[in-house]
């Protein structure tokens, strides 16, 4: 099905200088109730020597009406969900509910101190403990904490947990010749990063032509004796489900290993396979993608952890149990790894999950995944007659291509990608994953519609023609924003972190 | 599913598109036996109408979110100007991703370096990162960052740190082969003492916080000083960073690392989170610090526009030898407290922060004076202050919210089972005089009975 | 003072059909919770001739992620205030606080019936008559009502007042006699229309060569006794204070009519002087105007109508009065004009503009009016080296230029307004008032900072330059644009004022 | 003041850039004893927090905000997606002005192109124009229209009509030279009487509301044909636009305009505005209508866009010959009428009146039940009937209100105070069945007592 390709056209958009460019001496946005208590002299309550004695210096004074402008013209800068597709591989860039964004609003959630003693708060805490249930149904695994605020923060409490395990099971002297961690080649950076903070060695494992993980290299690897285990993301990296993951979690746990799931994908799972049923023994969930809470620019996310029974004891603390029809903090499981952040979390978060878990239905958990994993498979379906395609495998939510046959012509993926920009759409993940040269992941989630799927198809077939035709064109995209390509290295060999006062920028 | 544009008959046609006959066979490269057979056991889809019924029910449950409250202990309430909310919830801010294609992510780009800049003007420092989940994780990795920039493994904690911060530390280092010890506070002050015979030429980080867990303002410069005498770095924790408006910074006194909490600056208490970790640091550590860092760039006509950069202290790039492990930060928070500093602006924060102080001091001499209560630590104190009651804090707070529908503090036995008479008051601008009288009038009619 | 005149630059912008064009048959973008009673077949309820018979056809069918795409991605085609100078000369395009709509936004407000006793809506009732106070304060005039819905509304309230009381002062028949309404030459369109509304025949008045009322003409049109009132602007549409004012009352008077007066411009009046005390008798002032209620892209208003004590007993019903502490509806004023509207008139406006009243305090209401009448000097002194200035008497809230020096070289006044877009500012208002031939006439308000001023400057005189260099340029603005000018006269000529599916296009 | 971005530095050097010593002198064009010499007597300046805890409180005082109810009678409490109020709340909508220049506007226009399309879709008309204020007044000015169009003097009004939009038409009218007639309705059916001994060759329109202020739906067809059969127009008025979802369109019942309140399309309450008036009538009389219209427009490369037309039409034109003094509109309610009516689309209206008229059905069919009551009308309804109560209604009401929190309907002796025990009950999708079930527990046991 043709569409017409035009996405976008250019317009007028505002230019806007930083914030402190603008300040004024003299200029307020704010307004507080008058000090209603007798004024002290400052210094009668902090000495001076304690006192700041820069008047801010530098800090912005502007009107409410200046900050207003500020941001609005910089928002429209931004590429967002609410303007299309934005397939970001690995990322699952799905609608972000406005209802759910009124959930975390009601006053009675967004007021409460985390503090709050749990009798007082039994509401808060009731949404924590359904939420939990509600995960520990869909992956499988009983365990659950909410308390990690992003993915990487649920692997390192994953990692963590494995380590505390074997440490209570072997005994310390035993576990401490278990210090090897098994990560693909194909995973995220997080996964090694954070198996080094638990003080993991890794060891890489080689992925087949097929894009799977390697059996026998597994097999030689866990000989070793060494092995903790395995982080595993499934569906991997490249949009595969490791079709041998029962075999794979066989021999991680034969050779004395734990299994780690990354979940960042679970979005091509939800209602259909559970990992738990699967041997994984302890995963992390992506709230802020599987779940739909706004990625709002790099964050806040939420990285639930969920583990089987056995591994349950050394979840963080304090767990949010429900006793005698009562929420309660429990604090009293002395294996327990320790806290990871304060509080409980990142809660606004949980409300807006437990919102979309809700508003979806069991039913629609499960329609969602299918209408994700399908667009998939049509965008895949619609580029393999103009890209190159590494792996055969039907891919899940997200298909990986290469630049294979564009660099030919001395087009690569960082140019396909920018070139997109010009025909509207937000560039898919590039160069990840790493073990794919010139890879172009592209997950589009059930959020987009068939008309938009075959503009994004027609986009980039229209690139290929370009890259044959007029590479340059290419080469040189985008040519439609209000800046080019910027210079990245000249950024990083000489970083310029902060706004500085003119005369000052030379200092320093 | 209204959220899903294809309907369901688009689907069938998308589906024999693509060569298959139904929905199922989607997934034939996951086996047999591992398809769920059965519907998720979770709840039948439920309408707007009665979705946000459930959730103003469970709100309702809330009580302690209708009360007058002095609690604090590193989560505080204070006024948000109300553009806050609505420029967060700008399609365009709230619902973009992290920003890889700077051409179409300036926005999300401009406004971090802007926060980068606000954190270092109000910490007195020379960089700071694009955010940390939140002030405890911040500290860790200000504990980590100090043990890989001194090569050093000693990390000496002063005692008046909030319990919930260290326990994060401990969790963190455990596996980092980091000795950590802890340094009491002076008992009649409340702040450090005198921490130089657990300093010595293998301590990476003396970590401090000021204003500490107990309200007391630390002597921060004369901390430096002693860390830097046997090579240590100084970590500075802030957890109420509307201090910041009044307090000499943390830079000027000397510190190495500062990180803070940024709630205070215009986001919600929200039960604990999301909030926003500030980390700030010495120019010559750019390179060690964790996190996303944007900087300045150009493009070939020489416009201005700004990057994520450094990169190669990442994960995506370092893996396991990246500074840390994190990826997905606070953004959409960082942001909020990037409106409201800007909102404020200068003169605001510096009258927010005096405002606190005013009616601090105003609320810790009328508490003072009450017959059987006492004020137990002599150091200044900015917004927070512990009170010594003639009776169990638990008993006497419960009873206060129940006759007078004020939560008058935190209960410190909830830290230390030894002290549990002890409460911990925090008093913002939000607090009216009216307010702290009927917590003064609360608490004396409490030690009468 | 020189500032860098890019306020703007061209980026991407989305494109996007009408939702017609977009809807596919069983999308869905709702869901109702199930029906809770038992139901019954539907002709039971209503007798099939009563029913629908077209299936809803052609109304669309869309997902919420398609409403929210097609939603926020035409507004991105819109100028706002929130981008930044919007100086419509007669519109007062100030700063729309979010604090306002809050408010209005408030539940026990917002979910009110307006129906409900007065007893159960006593908060409700009590916005509206301290609102009434603080107007008839600001005006000087004690009668108020704010049932009328926009500005025309409350001139056609307040024409039918000075009827109604005519009637009432002369008798019927005499009162027959005076149906002549006096309206300015340079009066905005709603006057005359207004004055129609209410059957009275308008003869004009001409204005001077200094831009205002030509006593001499009035007093002529005063002697022939017909007179029943004149329908003044103040400061007029030509931006300048009728300073003749207490005279022109003093002549209407005398001649047995009353002065009603245009507050559309009452920004350049609030808190310095008040139409009461210069003998106005009846005024309606633009809450969307002088007190910040947001325009909305057309609406809506509120236009309140207040009046002299004389003409309090004709206000339409019911008032709202306050009587011993408790706020009631008093329909007992047998005199009055009747209702001009449903219920109490666009409610959600008077929240928000006592809102603003209280947010400015009345310091900061004359300060609001400084800051707009010296912007509008500012810009007044800013053009007229490159631009001709009509009037040499100083303008108070906004300034009217023309194009007279440009036309020599072909540029008219609306190719300058197009030219301007490309600038990155929206124009002023344009070839009004009338008798202003080829009118330019600029309100920056309050709202605009100095820099944004000499950018609006810069941009004027750069386009006067352009006019005489390279008028092409002028003329086939503006070039940045996701469209050109429209063609408005086809449009007229074969009105299209509705989508319709492709095949049936041609029918009808 | 923090709205006003020039500090008060800054406007002092601007004012003697422009040759003046003071803020006063800006004024020197007003006579001296006209300027102000003291400061305006009203409030002095709060602050968010000051202000909005005084409207919190004023809320807090409307009672009757807090209930559940059942009145409608021009104004229906029905669901309302949240994404309504998301989208209206977007910058670039809600402060933009009326879209004077299409280059930069035309986000606003193309929405009204689909306003005035769905209008026409629903009422099936051929054209709608782009707003009235309201309901009453777009009722007023279709009668104005009717006159212009067929140049009679004589308006024939059934009496089931909203009282309110008849004192509003009598307004409107009064000056206009017109003889407005009121058709009684038939005592049993409650719709409307046999007009035709009022309809002449004099007759410019007949005015029927359908479902009528009493629920009943009318035989529009069978007026419209009388009205036709004497060459007058019939207008129809429709008060409660979600019976459209259900109910035969005017149009095709042969009306000539038609008119509605809007409000039921997704706009709150708010004590009875903003709402949004709705005009449609055929395309052979569209030079006759009253307000803004929107239509198709290209540019010299042929693209669409949209502009505003027929402006002739118009007072800002026409002057004192327009077809009406309307300038400003309802914007912005049309936008939330937009955003709503394409959120549910086809299928969601569709069910939404479905519900509406089950419910009512079954509430109807309990109150008809009890002992006292009576349901005096026998036409078919929608979502609103008259009870006919046992006792006076203002006092029935009241106690059912004080007693169970529910506000019953409304009563008529409001507007007919020689019908003191009618209460017009009203039943929406909101309204669950226990609500229902709660309403006639309560008329029961008020009738017992
Ligand atoms: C596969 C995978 N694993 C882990 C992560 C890390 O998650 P987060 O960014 O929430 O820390 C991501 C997200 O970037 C991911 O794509
Ligand atoms: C001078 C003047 N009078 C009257 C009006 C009419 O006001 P409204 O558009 O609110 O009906 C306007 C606004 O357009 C105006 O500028």
């Amino acid at each position: 099905m043709k569409s017409d390709i035009t996405k976008v056209t250019t317009h007028i958009n505002p230019n806007e200088a930083l914030i402190f460019e603008r300040s004024q001496p003299g200029r307020v946005g704010y307004r507080l109730p008058p000090l209603d208590v007798d004024e002290q002299p400052i210094s009668e309550i902090v000495p001076r020597e304690f006192l700041r004695d820069d008047d801010l210096d530098g800090v912005p004074e502007v009107s409410e009406v200046d900050v207003i402008r500020h941001f609005v013209r910089m928002s429209t800068w931004n590429y967002s969900i609410d303007q299309g597709m934005y397939p970001l591989g690995s990322c699952t860039m799905k609608y972000n509910s406005r209802l759910n964004e009124k959930v975390a609003r009601i006053p009675g959630f967004a007021a409460l101190h985390p503090l709050t003693e749990a009798e007082d708060a039994q509401g808060a805490l009731e949404v924590i403990h359904d939420l939990q249930e509600d995960l520990a149904e869909i992956t499988g695994l009983a365990g659950v904490s909410l308390q990690p605020a992003a993915g990487a923060h649920g692997e390192m409490t994953g990692v963590m947990i494995i380590r505390a395990y074997i440490d209570a099971r072997d005994g310390a002297e035993a576990s401490a010749k278990r210090r090897t961690m098994l990560i693909p080649d194909s995973a995220h950076g997080t996964n090694p990063a954070s198996a080094h903070l638990s003080g993991f060695s890794v060891k890489t494992i080689r992925s087949t032509t097929e894009g799977l993980t390697d059996l026998a290299h597994l097999r030689e690897l866990c000989a070793g004796g060494d092995v903790a285990g395995l982080m595993l993301t499934n569906p991997n990296t490249l949009g595969l489900f490791e079709t041998n993951i029962q075999e794979i979690c066989r021999i991680v746990h034969d050779a004395g290993g734990l299994v780690y799931m990354d979940g960042a994908n679970m979005n091509a799972l939800v209602g259909v396979a559970r990992p738990g049923d699967m041997g994984v023994d302890v995963i992390h969930l992506n709230l802020h993608k599987t779940f739909s809470t706004p990625h709002g620019g790099g964050g806040p996310g939420c990285g639930p952890c969920c583990c089987t029974k056995e591994l349950e004891p050394f979840l963080p603390v304090p767990r949010i149990v429900k006793e005698a029809g009562q929420f309660k903090l429990d604090f009293n499981y002395p294996q327990s790894i320790g806290r990871v952040k304060a509080f409980f979390g990142n809660y606004g978060m949980m409300l807006r999950a437990l919102a979309y878990i809700q508003t979806h239905g069991n039913d629609g958990l499960r329609e969602a995944t299918e209408a994700a994993v399908l667009n998939a498979r049509y965008v895949a379906n619609g580029l393999t007659s103009d890209y190159e395609k590494p792996f055969s495998a039907p891919p899940m939510h997200e298909v990986v291509f290469t630049d294979k046959r564009q660099t030919r012509k001395g087009v690569h993926t960082l140019d396909i990608a920018k070139r997109l920009i010009d025909y509207g759409f937000h560039p898919m993940t590039i160069y990840f994953p790493l073990i794919v040269q010139g890879a172009m992941l592209i997950e589009p989630t059930e959020s987009v519609g068939r008309q938009e799927l075959d503009q994004f198809i027609d986009a980039m077939r229209s690139i290929a023609r370009e890259a044959v035709e007029d590479p340059d064109l290419v080469l040189n995209a985008p040519h439609s924003t209000r800046i080019g390509r910027l210079d990245e290295a000249a950024a990083a060999r000489k970083p310029v972190l902060r706004w500085k006062p003119k005369q000052a920028a030379f200092a320093s | 599913m209204r959220y899903i544009p294809n309907s369901p008959e688009e689907r069938t046609e998308m589906l024999h598109q693509v060569g298959l006959n139904s929905a199922a066979d989607l997934f034939d490269s996951i086996p047999e036996d591992l398809r769920l057979a059965r519907n998720l056991n979770t709840t039948a889809a439920l309408s707007e109408i009665e979705l946000l019924a459930g959730f103003e029910q469970l709100a309702a449950r809330n009580t302690g979110a209708k009360r007058t409250s002095f609690v604090g202990a590193g989560a505080y309430q204070h006024y948000i100007p109300t553009i806050v909310d609505h420029i967060i919830s700008r399609s365009e801010f709230f619902t973009a991703y992290t920003p890889y294609q700077p051409e179409i992510a300036q926005g999300t780009l401009q406004t971090i370096f802007e926060f980068q800049t606000l954190v270092c003007q109000l910490t007195g420092m020379e960089v700071a990162n694009a955010s940390m989940y939140d002030g405890s994780t911040a500290l860790a990795e200000a504990v980590l960052m100090a043990e890989r920039v001194t090569k050093r493994s000693k990390v000496v904690a002063c005692g008046a740190i909030h319990p919930e911060y260290l326990e994060v530390i401990s969790t963190y280092v455990q596996h980092a082969g980091i000795e950590l010890l802890h340094a009491p506070n002076h008992p009649e002050t409340g702040q450090a003492s005198d921490a130089r015979e657990l300093l010595d030429d293998k301590t990476a980080a003396l970590v401090v916080q000021s204003p500490n867990f107990f309200g007391c303002i630390e002597d921060v410069a004369a901390l430096a000083e002693k860390a830097h005498s046997v090579g240590a770095l100084l970590i500075v924790a802030i957890t109420e960073s509307i201090s910041l408006g009044l307090l000499k910074s943390p830079g000027a006194s000397g510190a190495d690392i500062v990180v803070a909490e940024g709630q205070s600056f215009g986001v919600p208490l929200s039960f604990g989170g999301p909030y926003v970790g500030l980390f700030a640091t010495r120019e010559k550590y750019a390179r060690q610090i964790p996190g996303r860092l944007v900087g300045e760039a150009y493009d070939k006509e020489g416009r201005r526009g700004f990057v994520l950069t450094l990169a190669t202290r990442e994960q995506h790039i370092r893996r396991e030898k990246a500074t840390s492990n994190i990826c997905t930060n606070e953004g959409l928070i960082a942001l909020a407290a990037t409106v409201y500093l800007e909102t404020m602006g200068r003169r605001g924060l510096q009258e927010v922060a005096a405002q606190c102080a005013q009616k601090t001091a105003y609320a810790a001499k009328r508490i003072g004076e009450l017959q059987g209560f006492s004020i137990p630590f002599t150091a200044p104190r900015f917004n927070e202050f512990v009170v010594r009651a003639p009776l169990a804090a638990k008993q006497l707070l419960s009873r206060l919210a129940l006759e007078r529908n004020i939560t008058g503090g935190l209960a410190l036995s909830r830290y230390y089972p030894d002290q549990p008479n002890e409460i911990l008051v925090c008093v913002t601008e939000i607090n009216s005089r009216a307010e702290i009288d009927a917590l003064v009038e609360g608490l004396a009619s409490q030690a009468t009975m």
